[in-house]
């Protein structure tokens, strides 16, 4: 096959086309330093994208764009479970296709990383103190 | 297969000394004292008059400051006046002896033959060792099962019949025999022995002794050596002596 | 390979017996003989048993039953030995050796006659190491190790036939678990020979005996924890104790009990910051190697009730946590604005030489001399000026010695175990007679009842007394003076006519040999009458004062009411009890397992305590304390380290210094000289002590009155005196 | 920078040197500032080589020195671990839990207890006293005062707690008329 | 054992020099270390690329030596010289890394209090 001298011009026409145009791209260019195209398969409860291309090696050829609530302040774990083994390579069902995800009543809802937030796990103390001190007695 | 035959081979022709454990031995008294309905220290015990005279008596025979060496004459005269040691007579003997009751009650449950729970009037012990055994102790033993209702170690119902297995009383020449109390019945038939059971339930006293109308260890069928009179000096002696 | 390691570290043991044999021969000594043990000759003295005299040529033979402080029992058989020429091996423990003997303590037929043993006692034997307490410091684990077999020929795969027995409650100290037990004997030895109650026996014969109470019945002993050191198995562990940790887990520190006037020797085992237990450490002078039960489970109540942090009163009058600077300046400055004169220092029972040493430092710049202890002794006549006064002159070894004991109004088997039960040793054999003074109470041994009035002791002293011939017969008598009986209001009488009757026995008496005794019953009173505090707090109470520094003073001798309008009451010390709850300013100091410290026992013994843990929070060291209240009080005290403060104290009296060792005290003469214009007049009210009973004997101080067990041992003997099987024994 | 690069192999081939001669009291050859053909003064390996004495012949050489050097300065103990520090030379007493001695007849040397805290997560414990598992043991007092003077620590000696011996005899639990007569096994 | 009872009351002794075997002997050592420490400074601040100037660290040179000005012991200043030129070697090789030279130029502990209040204050010391 012939050098196709206009894939990469092809290739950006589709990425902007997809994109939202010029605009558009660069918006994601600026959030996510990264364009691609790529087929969209899916999208979770948070609103996350999920892509497919493969015309990316593999490795790249899965990938998220996350809700464009969250601006800046995207975070790996914004990807809910279902998604996770389909983005990691761990399966490639997506998870609507996917026969054996069995839904039991104590999962708990996911919820992304919060360290760092005010909602932190903090660990505390749940060693007795090995002296306790007098407690004055009050007046009252 | 070599294995096997080793195996056999130490079986039989050289057996390792093997430690092995006999099934648990309890004995079926308990050596802890727990308060029940007939033993407990509101059970009152002293000694009666004739008692503690006795009592006193024995003590007088230890020297001063040695006295509790009484102990086990006491225990045993306090047994003979209340049937059996409640906890009070030991607690009443310790103090009359002046000594911790601790004491008393290792010695009272150190002796089998100081019994610690309440036991009917009759104490029919039966030997069953092995002299006794061979001349059909095991018969006796059914017997009296079956005669007071009560197995080995039981009390018959009427409170009269405590029965208990017991090791050799010495009494072999007149095996198979029993002890009822302080008497021995021996030379016993299984007629003999519902016989003195009759008895003894409706208050009457058997004879102790053979039951087989021996005197008492002489031979059954009369004497077989010592026939004669005895020989007189210079039996068989050398003349020349 | 196994064996060695127990004849090693024995040379010292030689040197020891040596040296003893050759002080304590008095009369011509007999004449020695000579055996051999594994073919090395040793020299002994007729009667010595095959036991120790391995042990005087270092070499350890195993045993279970066998304690040196109890009488020979000879049940264990572990320490079978072969001698040459008998055909069976002997008991080392109780067997005399004869002329010429040749011990073998490591031939065949000894090491399969430990073999024997060993597999006779674990055939019964529990194999739950695992969840055993006594697992790391097991004399059966060891020897099983050392001297068993390397294999079991104890098949009973499905345990039909091992024993079991039923465990017994004796009380809230010592937890029973009978099935571990050997049926050495040793508690019951020590129940009824040392802590002289009979209630430990054996009951049952052959596999069923067990050893127990017989009837459900607490172990009613001051001295009940020494069964748990004795067990050689597991079968008698600490209950406090159990299942907190291995003995190659804690560091031990070796320290001295303040909980009573007698400086028992200790040793304190720690993890992680945190006392776990406490375990009598040998001193021959002192413990032997007993420990009172109050000395060795009352470290609880040093986990409890604890002053961390400096206290202050707020406007509202409750106390507020503040920091060390706040309370230390308000502390200097209430110093600086009083008189000199309404300035008092207390010292309490617990308080070491070091903190009574820098109060007195710091009250006496300040220009204040009311210095005191809670503890009452007469000051009239020599008062405190001759230690011989205030001490145990006798010593507490000196016991042993005696012939004769006369007690005045003092119950020593609750104000001192150890006192007592060395009374009790020497009343066992060393054939010593006793008497008392004071109401009827049980000693555990038999006394001669004087009757309980004060009276009675002019009568001693005139010899008109039925009890003077005796006492006048006696070569070496010893007379014991609670100091309880120095609070009465006749104090002073009854310490002079003691002193008096002392000195008129002395001329019937052996020479050199010291009569007077008083026994305190807490441990800081010696040390602080040595530096010159003077005893009670009445003289003080008078004075209009402004400020009291009570240091550790728990015993309520004086309330916020004896002082002037304003004032100010400063305790420090370490635990929140009378002291700190009617302070103003409470400063947090160390208990005296956080501290080093000085502590004089009743004979005048100077001995210190370790730091096993630092004092908790921000409390410190009570010298330290002081050291900085007077450099912010505008007086610094020129000692800034232990050393110094050690070199201050040996100005001052240099004994206090000279730890583990007795400074006689012989004025006794002079102070009888000088107490004759006492007035004699008694009480008409009998002698009493404070303690009669053995659920007084256990909170009688700070730390004791903080510790659960403390507690939990009153209730179970109260509940005990419930039960019909009490006999009114204690 | 060709020449740099010689210098510093140069160095590095000095400082490298295997010569270094341990031998006590030997003679050094080479003085101070003579130049090497390479122009550097002194060749620092030098400092542990010979010494120049009169005579040369290996033979045994003495100083005098202070009978307890003081070895602080080359231990390494940060020096507040060696001035605030006691150290306690004692011979451990039995413990009272069993009967044998094993562990005890020496001399041991321990250092006076630091503060110890706790972590409030887990309540484990930490210390920062590096002294505080040092447990050294001698076999005579001498030994273990004479390590501690050379280290500079102050130490005491608590004097070892010996048992007295006691006459005991089996025939005492029956005697006739004592109060040893027990009635205990 | 009576050896070193005495041996507890200072006094002096003969013993086998370690290196040295005169004052003299081991105070050209000690130069001579000096000396290579002065002249290894270049180089090693070369190649390890301290944060300091050569002056800088010619002035710790001289505290670090004068730090044990008060050892008299022959033996003592002689093991004292052979971890210094064990040092030496070690800094020259970049065996000991940059961190190691620069603890010497800042204490990487705080201040320990001085005197008794600050001390007292601050903990249990």
């Amino acid at each position: 096959m012939a050098l196709d001298l206009f894939r990469p011009l092809k290739n950006l026409y589709k990425i902007v086309k997809q994109n939202g145009g010029v605009t558009g791209s660069l918006y994601k260019l600026f959030r996510q330093d990264e364009l691609k195209w790529g087929e969209l398969v899916g999208e979770d409860k948070f609103g996350n994208k999920y892509y497919k291309n493969d015309y990316y090696f593999y490795g790249r050829n899965r990938w998220v764009e996350y809700n464009d609530k969250v601006w800046l302040d995207y975070d790996g774990s914004q990807v809910c479970p279902e998604w996770y083994g389909w983005l990691h390579y761990k399966t490639d069902y997506l998870p609507h296709e996917d026969p054996g995800r069995p839904v039991y009543p104590w999962m708990q809802a996911h919820t992304q990383n919060l360290s760092g937030t005010r909602q932190q796990y903090i660990p505390y103390t749940t060693t007795k103190p090995k002296i306790e001190a007098w407690v004055p007695p009050s007046k009252k | 297969m070599q294995s096997s035959l080793r195996k056999v081979f130490r079986t039989f022709v050289c057996p390792t000394r093997g430690f092995k454990s006999s099934p648990a031995s309890c004995h079926d008294s308990l050596f802890v004292h727990r308060d029940s309905k007939e033993d407990n220290l509101d059970v009152n015990f002293e000694f009666t008059p004739e008692n503690r005279k006795r009592a006193d008596a024995i003590i007088s025979i230890y020297p001063e400051g040695h006295q509790r060496a009484a102990v086990i004459p006491l225990l045993d005269l306090a047994q003979r006046q209340y049937g059996w040691l409640p906890i009070s007579a030991m607690h009443h003997v310790a103090d009359l002896l002046n000594m911790p009751k601790m004491r008393v009650y290792e010695v009272a449950t150190f002796y089998t033959m100081f019994i610690r729970k309440p036991i009917g009037k009759f104490h029919v012990q039966v030997c069953t060792t092995t002299p006794c055994w061979l001349r059909g102790s095991d018969e006796i033993v059914d017997c009296i099962r079956k005669k007071i209702g009560a197995d080995v170690g039981g009390t018959s119902k009427d409170g009269l019949f405590t029965l208990s297995e017991v090791e050799c009383l010495g009494a072999c020449v007149n095996a198979p025999m029993v002890q009822i109390n302080d008497d021995y019945y021996e030379d016993l038939t299984v007629q003999d022995t519902e016989e003195i059971l009759d008895d003894l339930k409706n208050g009457k006293k058997p004879r102790a002794g053979p039951r087989s109308g021996r005197y008492a260890a002489e031979p059954a069928g009369g004497l077989t050596s010592l026939t004669g009179e005895p020989t007189g000096p210079g039996f068989k002696v050398r003349p020349d002596l | 390979m196994l064996r060695l390691p127990f004849s090693r570290g024995l040379p010292c043991v030689r040197v020891v017996w040596s040296a003893a044999v050759r002080g304590t021969a008095s009369n011509p000594a007999p004449e020695k003989i000579e055996v051999f043990v594994d073919d090395k000759s040793v020299l002994v003295d007729p009667g010595t048993t095959v036991l120790q005299a391995a042990a005087m040529v270092g070499v350890e033979i195993p045993r279970f039953c066998y304690h040196e402080r109890l009488s020979v029992a000879g049940n264990c058989r572990m320490c079978l030995v072969e001698v040459e020429k008998s055909p069976k091996p002997v008991a080392a423990c109780a067997m005399p050796v004869m002329k010429g003997w040749r011990i073998k303590t490591n031939s065949e037929m000894t090491r399969r006659a430990r073999e024997g043993v060993m597999e006779f006692l674990l055939v019964n034997h529990p194999l739950d190491c695992p969840i055993c307490d006594q697992g790391g410091e097991c004399d059966l684990q060891d020897q099983s190790m050392a001297f068993g077999s390397d294999r079991s020929r104890f098949t009973d795969i499905h345990h039909s036939g091992k024993r079991a027995v039923e465990d017994k409650d004796i009380g809230p100290l010592v937890k029973t678990i009978m099935t571990r037990c050997i049926h050495c004997t040793r508690c019951i030895r020590f129940a009824s020979e040392v802590a002289g109650v009979d209630d430990l026996g054996t009951t049952g014969r052959g596999s069923d005996m067990q050893v127990g109470t017989y009837i459900e019945k607490m172990f009613l002993s001051e001295l009940s924890g020494n069964i748990i050191d004795l067990c050689p198995v597991g079968a008698l562990t600490s209950k406090p104790y159990s299942f907190t940790a291995r003995p190659w887990e804690t560091r031990k520190t070796e320290s001295i009990d303040v909980l009573d006037a007698v400086g028992s020797n200790i040793i304190v085992s720690t993890r992680t910051g945190e006392v776990l237990r406490i375990l009598p450490r040998l001193n021959e002078d002192i413990n032997e190697e007993w420990l009172a039960d109050k000395a060795r489970f009352a470290y609880d109540g040093l986990k409890r009730q604890r002053l961390m942090t400096p206290m202050m009163r707020n406007k509202d009058g409750e106390l507020v946590v503040v920091d060390w600077e706040d309370a230390l300046i308000a502390t200097a400055s209430a110093l600086s604005h009083a008189q000199p004169d309404e300035i008092a220092g207390i010292a309490g029972g617990l308080v070491d030489a070091e903190a009574l040493v820098a109060l007195k430092d710091l009250l006496n710049r300040l220009g204040s001399e009311n210095l005191v202890t809670e503890t009452i002794f007469p000051m009239e006549g020599s008062g405190t000026d001759f230690r011989t006064n205030y001490l145990a002159n006798s010593t507490i070894a000196g016991i042993e010695e005696a012939d004769l004991v006369l007690l005045v109004g003092t119950n020593p088997r609750f104000e001192a175990p150890l006192y007592n039960s060395r009374i009790r040793k020497s009343y066992l054999h060393n054939e010593q007679n006793v008497a008392l003074l004071g109401p009827k109470i049980n000693l555990t041994y038999d006394y001669e009842h004087l009757g309980d009035s004060a009276s009675d002791l002019k009568k001693l002293v005139d010899g008109s007394h039925p009890f003077s011939a005796k006492l006048k017969a006696a070569k070496r008598p010893l007379i014991v003076l609670g100091s309880q009986q120095l609070a009465r209001s006749d104090g002073a009488a009854i310490l002079s006519h003691v002193q008096q009757l002392a000195k008129k026995l002395s001329s019937s008496a052996e020479p050199d040999w010291k009569i007077l005794n008083v026994l305190h019953s807490n441990a800081s009173q010696v040390a602080a009458l040595d530096l010159g505090y003077k005893a009670g707090t009445a003289e003080i109470r008078q004075k209009p004062l402004k400020v009291v520094y009570l240091l550790g003073a728990d015993e309520g001798t004086i309330s916020p009411n004896d002082l002037a309008s304003g004032g100010v009451v400063i305790y420090q010390g370490h635990h929140g009890d009378v002291g700190a709850s009617m302070a103003d300013i409470v400063l947090p100091g160390a208990a005296y397992t956080e501290k080093q410290g000085t502590y004089v026992n009743t004979e005048g013994r100077a001995q210190q305590t370790l730091v096993a843990v630092t004092p908790p929070g921000l409390a410190r060291e009570d010298w330290k304390i002081i050291r900085a209240l007077s450099e912010l009080a505008g007086y610094k005290l020129p000692y800034d380290t232990l050393f110094e403060i050690r070199d201050r104290l040996d100005d001052i009296a240099p004994h206090l210094t000279r730890h583990g060792e007795v400074e006689e005290a012989s004025f006794l003469d002079q102070s009888v000289e000088l107490s004759k214009n006492i007035a004699s007049s008694f009480d008409s009210s009998p002698i009493d002590v404070k303690q009669k009973h053995l659920e007084d004997f256990f909170m009688t101080d700070a730390i004791s009155r903080a510790s659960p067990t403390m507690a939990k041992c009153v209730q179970a003997v109260l509940k005990q005196k419930q039960s019909k099987y009490y006999e009114g024994e204690v | 920078m060709a020449l740099n690069a010689a210098c510093r192999s140069s160095v590095l081939k000095w400082i490298s040197s295997p010569k270094l001669n341990w031998k006590a009291g030997a003679p050094l050859a080479s003085t101070v500032g003579k130049q090497s053909e390479r122009g550097y003064a002194v060749d620092p390996t030098k400092t542990l080589e010979k010494t120049s004495l009169l005579h040369a012949e290996e033979k045994e050489v003495v100083v005098t020195v202070k009978e307890i050097e003081d070895l602080s300065p080359t231990t390494g103990v940060p020096e507040e671990h060696v001035k605030t520090r006691l150290v306690k030379i004692y011979s451990p007493s039995k413990n009272p839990m069993q009967s044998g001695t094993h562990n005890t007849g020496h001399w041991q040397m321990e250092f006076d207890t630091r503060e110890r805290w706790e972590n409030p997560l887990m309540g484990w414990c930490s210390t920062g006293d590096p002294l505080s598992n040092m447990s050294l043991k001698f076999a005579d007092k001498e030994d273990a005062i004479f390590f501690c003077e050379k280290n500079g620590w102050r130490w005491y000696i608590e004097a070892p707690k010996t048992k007295a011996p006691k006459v005991k005899s089996y025939a005492h639990n029956f005697a006739w008329n004592k109060r040893t007569r027990t009635s205990t096994k | 054992m009576g050896s070193r009872q005495a041996a507890v009351k200072a006094g002096w002794k003969q013993a086998k020099p370690l290196i040295s075997v005169s004052d003299r002997d081991c105070r050209t050592r000690a130069l001579q270390l000096y000396k290579a420490w002065y002249r290894a400074f270049p180089e090693i601040l070369r190649i390890q690329d301290l944060p300091v100037n050569l002056k800088q660290c010619r002035e710790k040179l001289r505290e670090e030596f004068h730090k044990n000005k008060n050892v008299t012991d022959l033996r003592v200043k002689d093991l004292l010289i052979v971890k210094g030129q064990q040092e030496l070697q070690e800094f020259s090789k970049f065996w000991s890394q940059k961190s190691h030279m620069m603890m010497r130029f800042k204490e990487t502990h705080n201040p320990q209090p001085q005197d008794f209040l600050s001390k007292f204050f601050s903990g249990h010391k």
